[in-house]
Formats: structure tokens, C-alpha cells, sequence
């Protein structure tokens, strides 16, 4: 129940390494970013509005991941002015597709793109901000579930926690009447080891679940990877499906590092039978 | 305060560490024992003090306490009817590892553990029942303690 | 198992007639409906202001849903289903109802994946809490099968069995018709003969349907069945088509090779909780829910609040929930049941075992959907084959307790709508 | 076995109640007092001593707490609440005049006519002294069907113990109560050691007269039973109430699972022989 608050709740919206997507989510709450804006002070929010007000802040949104030594710095300084941190998407809370880097040769990188790469001051990761600092609530996917950014900015107006689910995705396709494609088509599906949140959308539109919302609670990636290869999928085609939003996810990390030497070990094999 | 021999055996008997031994058992921790009665508040004995004696508390409670820098003393355990206090003398050197204190009035049996020492060293029967009585006195303590260190009442919020 | 799941006096709801004792147990001599004129039933039930739900090819499977007509139903098709593994293949002949029960089951439509259960509307500085009371849907269930009706007998004992009556469940089921077809062909997952649930229809059917050729021979199962039947051109089934049902029920019985034993299953079970084995099973469960998702007869669910923004309007939403997610059970709000391993052995015993101690019959029909939406292909009857060889010999327990690794830590905090007593 | 609470009645159905009083009794816990809003719904309330209901706050959600009260209080609930999840953070915040929803009252109770002329010991740990207290009103207002009756209370320190301000009057009705705590300074004058360590030295005037019943931490519990035991009570005489999340309080939704039981419908009170076998088995 909503105790009268004596002024609203500060919130701010941060952002790292991201595409400014998850933020967005916020400004596609059309109808009901009024009933928002009205429970909150949105005293910072870069994307919205040139109008910035010093913290400290209540609520913090944070979005994006930590890529260089200034980020790994600023974050922080947000921990120190916010009361609650809320990590939202896949960037903040694993890493992002940026961390694809993690396996990367950055030097190189560096060199390839930039034209003067000393002037370039980056880390040679992208982590999740839970990494650098102590965070309170997480919001998965990629980009996030807008009714779940509503849900955690009220709950957290209310005093409450958020109910934020920790099954996996198969959960929300049954209850879609949603059939498991794995198992009628055979289409790889990271559903039964992705936490729900995104309300299933993918597997309903015949397309097998890439594992936005990153790992589910006790998601037992090996049984589904070992399931994936018995059924006659290749360890190069399956590298990319762990290998994206959530790459540095650790269930999914220790997964695809598997995949990657089991591939490479195939095409060991490969290039022996051309020689 | 004394006591007519049969009365202490008696009196002995009726406690439950001695629940269940014999006659001739009794007689021989008997010898070695005596009546207390004292006030609350009492010392028995002090942490890092030699005692000699055993107590097998009657009635009354006695606290075991122990001085930590800066807390003060720290009550660790309150010993009730039935409980023995002090068994360190029996078993090592008799420097006591806790202080004992009577919270009310008390009656105690003391018994002498150098006397009772003697008297298992010359009736080794008589020593493995008592040490197999003393085992199972500290074993409980043991357990109620690992209960304790549990800590089951402690606060477990909900993780958020 | 000490008695058989197969549930002989199934609850009132589909008898509703006084004389249903004729038609139990003493089986009426079959009729027959040709082909041309399932429509007309189907006709008929719409006309008496049913929606008729069956099987259709929807989502490259046979699953249930509203129909309008006999076009609808999955003529010419079927399916192959292994552990794990489920396709839609078509038949080479015109039958409607050559399938084995698939990825939906009838309890979605009795027991909804989602239903308001209650609302609460603020009035005031005060709450006015009321009961969701909207009238349910009036269904008639076409091509249930005989393990499903045994399923469906189970949630009777489940909603509406107890002190307490589930309000939601019993508006649905007084108002569902079933039309029951028997199975003439059974998948490798199927194991009813084990479970004593089939493979032909019992009992709890207003009719039974046994598709040939040529039609359909006919079982009337109640008084209200009789009713639907009575303005159909049904005639007394000749002796080739009695035959030709009799052989394509055979079929069904022969072609259920899987077996369970379920010889005092109960006690062999809650004997084995301390089992390595549940660590061994818990390597390859991915605790994802489906099998729980797809079991006709599990009925687990949470209340969770669905508001508005200024919070004064507030529905209390009742979902399909499972054993299998992390935070469904909690102690002071820590998960009780915090590895895969406890979780898969809730599962299996609940339903092979407490179930007889809660609802005094299995909570297993042997239709066989946990093995094959199982994504890994997970057989519980396997799994119950080897408890049983360990139960037999504690030396084979002592090598798996040796070679059995541990599940998967715990990464994230779970989040909790209610929580224990204060 | 629980009885239906209202016959007839949809038990989805929330009562609306209103706060009329609270008690705060220690950090983080505190005792409501609920009126029914509807004067049809309060003639008919009744619960028995061990009981629980489900307490509702729109918005947030059902939470199962335990009925603390007087049984014979007809006018008036007392449940005893601790600020331990979002719903009882949302409870223990609400003020006076505030109004939330009421199912229940729900399962299984304490054995107080099977305790009638016997010797009773009620071990209470914690937050866990709560849903015994009904049994202490009913047993004192009914002083002269029972014999002995021993309260062991324990606590983490005595700042957490509970109800202390009722003690003395229980004391003056013939109630034998030992409070003992986990740690204390030198001003406790009370015991120090856990429940199971006085129950060892209890005096028990005959042990195969003595009925004993236990709530608190599980491990407290289990440790409370083999003690027990091992004094020479009856397995069959010990009771304990068992706690794991509810959602629909009516056997239906499945969250409350323990081994055969649903803690709602054959719980929270069980008699000790019916969990001996599983309750030490982990994660069940």
C-alpha cells in the first residue's frame, strides 16, 4: 500500500556502453509515462529532457555497461549519490553484445578502427555494472520489458519489491498455448534456460528463443548444450546462439568457451582430412 | 553445612547425572561429596582460577560467564537442576575455563575431584562410567552449543 | 501403486441424469455415424449453445482449440513422438482422429493458464474486495481420449474433492460436454495400460467415439449424451464395423509398448528420497517446467496482483505455476527446494506417490507428454526403473552416490509475492 | 483436517477488515488488532487455537500469519506479524483505520481438548511463541481441566523476547514460564542456553502424561523432539507447526508441499509421528 510520501522519489537515468534502447522503453510507456512522471521526480534523464538536476537521487536507472576506466569510475559516483540501483538490460546487467570484446583481441581492434589509437582510453572488457558496484534490482532483455520498468519504478515508489520473475521463458510459452518448437521442429531454442520476462515472443513467431533476458535461476546450460549437440547441431552453429546479448553471462559464457573448443576441435579434424 | 551420609546419597541419587548408576557407584562418588547451600551471587569459581571441586547443581541456577575486553562478562550458559559445572577439574588441569555465579539460592554437591581422581585411578570400572556419564554431560553441552551457534533466531530477510 | 488411477465413479458433473447406472458397466450395443454426418453433431452442439474445442493442425502440431466445423479437424494427419521429440506427419488415409494426444490437453480450457480469482476496489479511504463471478464458457470436448478423461477425473479430485471447492473449475466442468474417442494407434511414449488409464474409454463420457473408414461407432455415456444423439441419423453398427472398431482398439493396446511398473510404487519412491540418483537425473533436467506445463492432471499455480497505475483497482490473477521454478517453495521466504535435484524428486514423487496420499489415486495417467516435450527427453518411467534397481541393491546406490555431482549453484535472488507465516 | 471456514462461500473471497489496534512488540514485530468490516462475517468468526488466515494488501499481495489472539475474543482478530517480505513489510506499515482483506481462518490446530488433564509444555522459539499463545488463553481460562503447564521460551536476546509484558500475568494464573536466550549481558536475570537445554532438565512429573508442542526455527524444533524424547514423552504426545510459504491457503495451488501434506489443509499443526520420516530429509 502507498504510505503518502512526503515529496516524490528523484529518479535519474544513466547511461554506459548501450544503444539508448532500454532507456527508451521508459519514453514508450506512452500512456502511462504521465502516471509516472506523476509518482516521480525525473530529475535527470539525458534522452528526455535537457533539463538536469544534481543529485543525490532516490531511484537510479542505469543502463549500458562498463567498457572504459572513466565508466568504471562514474559508476562509482552513482552508487555514492543513488539510493537504489536499478540495472536495466542486457548491456547493465551482463555485459551486452559489446562483450563480445571479452574475447577479442582489443589491441587490435583499436588498430583497425581508430586512425589514432592512442587517443583511444578503453578497457579491453565490457562488464556488468554489478561487477563494479552493489546493485539492487536487475531488469533483464534486451532491450528491457517496458511493463517491468513500470512494475519496478512503482513498486519502488511504494515501498515494495518488484515482482520480477526467475522462471524460464517455457513457463510463459505454455501459458501462451505457445508449442515448444525444440521439440516439434527442432529448432535450437535457449528458452528453457532464459529467464521469462520478454513474454515469449520469439518461439510464437516459429523463432527459437536467443536468450535476451540472459540466464534463468539454476539454468542448467550443459544438459541443454549436450541436447543441442546430440540432436545433430554443430558446435559452430550453436556458438553464436549463447554468444550475443548475454555473451558474458556466466552460465552462457561457460557454455559457449565449451562450444568454441569443441568447435575449433571439429575443424581441427576438418582441416587434417583436407591435408 | 553437613549432612548425614545416607541423606547426600540420597540427595545424590536424585540428580539426573547420576540416574541410573549403582550403589556401589554411589558410594564412592558420595565420599567425595558435600552439601552446599549458598546465596545468589555466590562465586563459585572464576575463569582462569584452579578449583577443585565438581558441582552437581540440586536447585538454583548458576550462571557460566566469561570476560571478553571491552564486552564485559558475557554470560554463556545458565546451568539448571541436574547440571554438573566446573567438570574441567576432572578432566584437565582444574583451571577453570568459565566463572561461575548462583543467580538464586542454590544447593550444590561438590565433590572433590582430586578425590574422585583417586578413586577411578584405583576402580578403573568405577572411572569409565563416570568419564562415560561426564562424556555424555559435555556431549548435550556440545550439541546445545552448536544450537546456539546456529543462531536460528536471527533475522533472515527475504533477499531483494 | 495399490489401486488403479482409472477412476470409475468420476464426479457428478457429466452424468447429471438419475439413470446414469445404465450406461456404467454395462456397455449399450454400439450405434453407428457415418462419416458425412459428424457434422451434424458437431452442428448439433453448437445449436444447443456449445463452443466445441478438439484437435486441429495448428503451430506444426495437433492441438486443441475452438472449432467451427469438421473441416477443422486434423483430417489426414498425425504425429510421431519420441522422447524429446514430437513431429507432425500426414497419414496416407482420411481419418480425423488418427493422432496421439499432443502438446495441449484439456486442462487449459477447465483450469485456465490465467484467471481473475478476485478483485479489490478501493472505495474511499477503504477496500471492497469481491469474487471474480463471470459466467463460465459452455464447452463440448471433442476427441478426449481415455488417459485424459482419467486426467480430468484427477482434477475433479484436485478442485473439487477438498473442503474447499475451487469456484472457477466447477462452473467449467458442471458445463463441459465430452466426446470421447478411443485411441487406435498409441506412440513409443505412451504407458496408460501401466497406469490402467486406457486405452479404451471407461467411463466419464457423455459419448465414445471409435473412428473406422467409414464413421464412427458410437457409446452413449450418459443420459445427456443420449439427449445430443437422439436427433442424429445414427443406426445400429453391423458386425464388420463392430469389428473393424474392435481391431483399430487393438491396435491402440498393442502398440503401447512402454511400461511401468507400478507395484508398491508408493513406498519404493519415498524409500528413495535420499537417492543419488535424483543428482544424476538433475544433470540433465533443465528445471525449464514443461513437463509440468504439458501433465493433464498438475495443477500448481500462484496468485500474483495485477493493478492499475493509481493502484485502486486491483485484480488477483491465478497462473499456471511449477515445482520446478526455484522460488515456488520457500521457508521465511529462502527457497526450500534449492537445487534442480530436490526439485525433480518434488515432482516425481508428488506425482507417482504423495498424490495417493493426498487424492487417493495416482497423479499419472501414462499419456506420456512429459517424456516427449521433455527438450532432452527426460522418461520417467526410466528414471523410476533405475530407483528401482538401486531400491533392489544398495551396492549399485554407493557407486552413483560416489560418481554424483552436485547441481548448479544459485546465481540470482529470487522475487517473492507472499511469504511465510509472520 | 480443516473445516471450511464458510460454507457455501467462494474462498477466494477476502473479507475486508480494519486495523483497530497495534502492539509493537519487538523490532520488526507487531501485533494488529482486526474488526470485520461487515458485522454478518464478525458473527460468525471463530478459529481454533493454531490456526492461521490470510492477510491481504490490494496491490501487494496474501500473506499467511498466524492467529495470535484469544480464541474466546470474539470481537476483535490479534495476528502477530514480522516485517519479513513485501506483504508484511506493506502490514507492518499500515496505520490505524487502515483496511486490508481477510481469508480463513485456515488448517489444522493445537491439541487442546487431546492436552485435557495432562501435563502441557509449550516450547516456543522466536516469533514462534505466536501461534501458541492462543493455547496459553485457552489453557488458563480453562486452568482446572490441565496440570502442569510450562512455557520454555526462547530468544536471540531478551529484547527479542516476545509477549514479556503478559509473562507476569500468565505467571499469577499458573502458568510456569522459563525464558531463555542465546546471549545476554549481565543485567538478564532470566536463563541463558537454548530451549532444548532447559527441556533437558525439566522437571517432568510423569512423562507418558505430558504433551508437548513446539514452534519456531525447524532445526529448534527437531532438536526440541529428540529431547523430548529422549525425557521419555511419547512421540505420539508432541505437536510442532510447520512453516513454508502459502498462496491459496485452501490446498490448491501446490506451494506449500511438504512431503504428503499441504501445510495449509493438513498443517501448519502436525503431530510429530507424521513428519518424523521427512523432516530432516534436505530440500523437501
Amino acid at each position: 500500500m502507498t504510505h503518502a510520501p512526503t515529496r516524490k522519489p528523484r529518479l535519474a537515468v544513466f547511461k554506459f556502453a548501450s544503444c539508448d534502447g532500454c532507456q527508451l522503453s521508459l519514453l514508450d510507456c506512452e500512456d502511462e509515462l504521465l502516471t509516472v512522471a506523476g509518482l516521480v521526480e525525473i530529475a535527470m534523464f539525458p534522452e528526455a529532457s535537457s533539463r538536469m538536476q544534481p543529485g543525490p537521487w532516490d531511484i537510479a536507472l542505469v543502463e549500458g555497461s562498463i567498457t572504459t576506466p572513466h565508466d568504471a569510475e562514474r559508476i562509482r559516483q552513482v552508487r555514492r549519490d543513488c539510493t537504489t540501483v536499478v540495472t536495466i538490460g542486457a548491456c547493465a546487467t551482463a555485459g551486452g553484445i559489446q562483450s563480445l570484446r571479452n574475447w577479442g583481441q582489443h589491441e587490435e581492434f583499436l588498430r583497425c578502427v581508430y586512425a589514432r589509437p592512442e587517443y583511444i582510453s578503453s578497457l579491453s572488457t565490457s562488464t556488468a555494472i554489478a561487477e563494479h558496484i552493489p546493485v539492487d534490482y536487475e531488469l533483464r532483455g534486451c532491450p528491457v520489458n517496458r511493463q517491468q520498468l513500470l512494475e519496478v519504478i512503482l513498486a519502488l515508489v511504494a515501498g515494495r519489491k518488484p515482482r520480477l520473475p526467475a522462471h524460464s521463458v517455457c513457463l510463459d510459452c505454455k501459458r501462451k498455448g505457445t508449442v515448444c518448437i525444440e521439440v516439434s521442429r527442432g529448432v535450437p531454442c535457449l528458452g528453457p534456460i532464459t529467464q521469462a520476462g520478454c513474454g515469449a515472443i520469439c518461439p510464437s513467431f516459429d523463432r527459437g528463443c536467443y536468450g535476451c533476458f540472459g540466464p534463468a535461476l539454476q539454468a542448467n546450460c550443459g544438459s541443454l548444450t549436450n541436447h543441442f549437440l546430440d540432436t545433430g547441431s554443430a558446435p559452430k552453429t550453436l556458438l553464436p546462439l549463447l554468444r550475443n546479448y548475454n555473451a558474458a553471462a556466466p552460465a552462457f559464457r561457460e557454455q559457449s568457451d565449451r562450444l568454441e573448443q569443441l568447435a575449433q576441435a571439429v575443424s581441427g579434424k576438418v582441416d587434417s582430412a583436407v591435408e | 553445612m553437613t549432612l548425614d551420609a545416607p541423606n547426600l546419597l540420597k540427595m545424590l541419587a536424585s540428580t539426573r547425572f547420576a540416574e541410573g548408576l549403582t550403589h556401589q557407584d554411589l558410594q564412592s562418588l558420595g565420599r567425595a561429596a558435600r552439601l552446599l547451600e549458598v546465596p545468589a551471587g555466590h562465586v563459585l569459581f572464576r575463569e582462569g582460577q584452579r578449583e577443585d571441586a565438581v558441582f552437581v547443581v540440586f536447585s538454583g541456577h548458576v550462571r557460566l560467564s566469561m570476560k571478553v575486553p571491552g564486552r564485559g562478562d558475557i554470560t554463556i550458559l545458565t546451568a539448571g537442576p541436574g547440571d554438573l559445572v566446573g567438570w574441567s577439574g576432572l578432566i584437565s588441569d582444574g583451571i577453570m575455563t568459565a566463572t561461575a555465579t548462583t543467580t538464586d539460592f542454590c544447593r550444590l554437591l561438590a565433590l572433590s575431584s582430586t578425590q574422585l581422581k583417586q578413586s577411578c585411578d584405583a576402580d578403573p570400572q568405577l572411572g569409565y562410567v563416570l568419564m562415560k556419564r561426564l562424556a555424555q554431560v559435555i556431549s548435550r553441552r556440545l550439541v546445545a552449543t552448536r544450537i546456539q551457534l546456529l543462531d536460528v533466531f536471527a533475522e533472515r530477510r527475504n533477499h531483494s | 501403486m495399490t489401486e488403479s488411477a482409472a477412476v470409475p465413479g468420476i464426479v457428478a458433473p457429466a452424468m447429471n441424469s438419475g439413470d446414469s447406472s445404465d450406461f456404467i458397466g454395462n456397455r449399450r450395443p454400439e450405434s453407428f455415424l457415418l462419416r458425412d454426418d459428424l457434422q451434424l453433431l458437431m452442428r448439433r452442439l453448437q445449436e444447443d449453445g456449445y463452443t466445441i474445442v478438439g484437435p486441429k493442425v495448428d503451430q506444426d502440431a495437433i492441438v486443441y482449440g475452438e472449432l467451427t466445423g469438421v473441416s477443422d479437424l486434423p483430417q489426414g494427419w498425425t504425429d510421431q513422438q519420441q522422447p524429446g521429440k514430437y513431429r507432425l506427419v500426414p497419414r496416407d488415409d482420411q481419418r480425423m482422429f488418427g493422432y496421439v494426444p499432443g502438446p495441449h490437453s484439456w486442462k487449459q480450457f477447465l483450469f485456465p493458464p490465467s484467471a481473475i480469482v478476485a478483485t479489490a476496489q478501493r472505495v474511499g479511504s477503504s477496500w471492497q474486495m469481491s469474487t471474480q463471478d463471470e459466467p463460465a464458457p459452455r464447452y463440448a470436448f471433442l476427441g478426449v481420449r481415455s488417459c485424459e478423461l482419467s486426467a480430468i477425473a484427477i482434477q475433479d479430485k484436485v478442485f473439487l474433492g477438498g473442503a474447499f471447492v475451487d469456484p472457477h473449475y466447477e462452473q467449467r466442468r458442471d458445463a463441459v460436454l465430452l466426446i470421447a474417442v478411443n485411441c487406435t494407434q498409441a506412440a513409443p511414449v505412451c504407458f496408460c495400460t501401466s497406469m490402467k488409464t486406457g486405452p479404451r474409454c471407461q467411463s466419464g463420457f457423455d459419448l465414445a467415439l471409435t473412428e473406422i473408414d467409414t464413421g464412427f461407432l458410437v457409446e452413449i455415456g450418459s443420459e445427456r449424451g443420449r439427449l445430443l444423439v437422439e436427433a442424429l441419423p445414427l443406426r445400429p453398427a453391423v458386425s464388420e464395423e463392430i469389428r473393424a472398431g474392435e481391431r483399430g482398439r487393438a491396435d491402440a493396446e498393442r502398440q503401447v509398448t512402454k511400461q511401468m511398473n507400478t507395484e508398491g510404487l508408493h513406498d519404493l519412491l519415498l524409500e528413495q528420497l535420499k537417492s543419488p540418483h535424483w543428482e544424476t537425473v538433475a544433470e540433465r533436467c533443465l528445471s525449464c517446467t514443461n513437463c509440468t506445463m504439458v501433465c493433464p492432471t498438475c495443477f500448481c499455480s500462484s496468485v500474483t496482483e495485477v493493478s492499475d497505475l493509481s493502484g485502486d483497482r486491483v485484480q488477483r490473477e491465478r497462473q499456471w505455476d511449477s515445482c520446478f521454478n526455484v522460488d515456488f517453495s520457500r521457508v521465511n521466504g529462502i527457497p526450500s527446494r534449492d537445487s534442480i535435484s530436490s526439485r525433480y524428486r518434488q515432482w516425481l514423487t508428488h506425482k507417482l506417490a504423495t498424490w495417493q496420499d493426498q487424492f487417493g489415486t495416482s497423479g499419472c495417467v501414462g499419456c506420456g507428454r512429459c517424456i516427449t516435450w521433455c527438450p532432452p527427453g527426460i522418461d520417467l518411467t526410466e528414471e523410476v526403473r533405475t530407483l528401482r534397481q538401486l531400491a533392489e541393491s544398495p551396492q549399485l546406490t554407493a557407486a552413483i552416490g560416489e560418481t554424483a555431482s552436485s547441481s548448479l549453484p544459485p546465481n540470482t535472488a529470487p522475487q517473492n509475492t507472499t511469504e511465510g507465516r509472520g | 483436517m480443516a473445516a471450511t471456514c464458510e460454507p457455501n462461500q467462494n474462498p477466494w473471497l477476502s473479507h475486508s477488515v480494519r486495523i483497530a489496534g497495534i502492539t509493537r512488540e519487538i523490532p520488526g514485530v507487531l501485533t494488529l488488532d482486526l474488526e470485520f468490516e461487515d458485522s454478518a462475517r464478525a458473527a460468525t468468526w471463530a478459529f481454533r487455537p493454531g490456526q492461521f488466515t490470510m492477510l491481504y494488501v490490494p496491490g501487494v499481495g496474501e500473506s499467511a500469519i498466524s492467529i495470535s489472539g484469544d480464541a474466546a475474543d470474539t470481537g476483535r482478530i490479534r495476528q502477530t506479524i514480522r516485517d519479513a517480505g513485501n506483504v508484511t513489510h506493506s502490514l507492518t506499515g499500515l496505520p490505524i483505520g487502515a483496511t486490508i482483506g481477510l481469508r480463513g481462518p485456515f488448517g489444522s490446530s493445537w491439541p487442546v481438548d487431546e492436552c485435557r488433564g495432562r501435563d502441557v509444555i509449550l516450547v516456543a522459539g522466536g516469533i514462534g511463541l505466536a501461534p501458541l499463545r492462543p493455547v496459553i488463553y485457552h489453557m488458563l481460562h480453562h486452568r482446572q481441566q490441565y496440570q502442569e503447564l510450562t512455557l520454555i521460551v526462547g530468544a536471540r536476546d531478551p529484547a527479542l523476547l516476545l509477549y514479556p509484558g503478559e509473562f507476569e500475568h500468565w505467571r499469577t494464573q499458573g502458568l510456569n514460564i522459563i525464558p531463555t536466550v542465546d546471549h545476554a549481558d549481565e543485567s538478564w536475570r532470566g536463563g541463558v542456553g537454548v530451549v532444548t537445554t532447559v527441556l533437558e532438565r525439566l522437571w517432568l512429573r510423569s512423562p507418558a502424561e505430558t504433551m508437548l508442542m513446539t514452534c519456531g526455527p525447524e532445526v529448534m524444533m527437531w532438536y526440541t523432539m529428540q529431547t523430548a524424547l529422549g525425557r521419555g514423552i511419547p512421540a505420539g504426545s508432541l505437536f510442532l507447526s510447520m512453516e513454508r510459504n502459502m498462496n491459496c491457503a485452501i490446498a490448491l495451488c501446490g506451494h506449500c508441499q511438504f512431503g504428503p501434506y499441504f501445510l495449509c489443509r493438513e498443517g501448519p499443526v502436525f503431530r510429530f509421528e507424521q513428519l518424523r520420516s521427512i523432516l530432516r530429509i534436505d530440500d523437501l
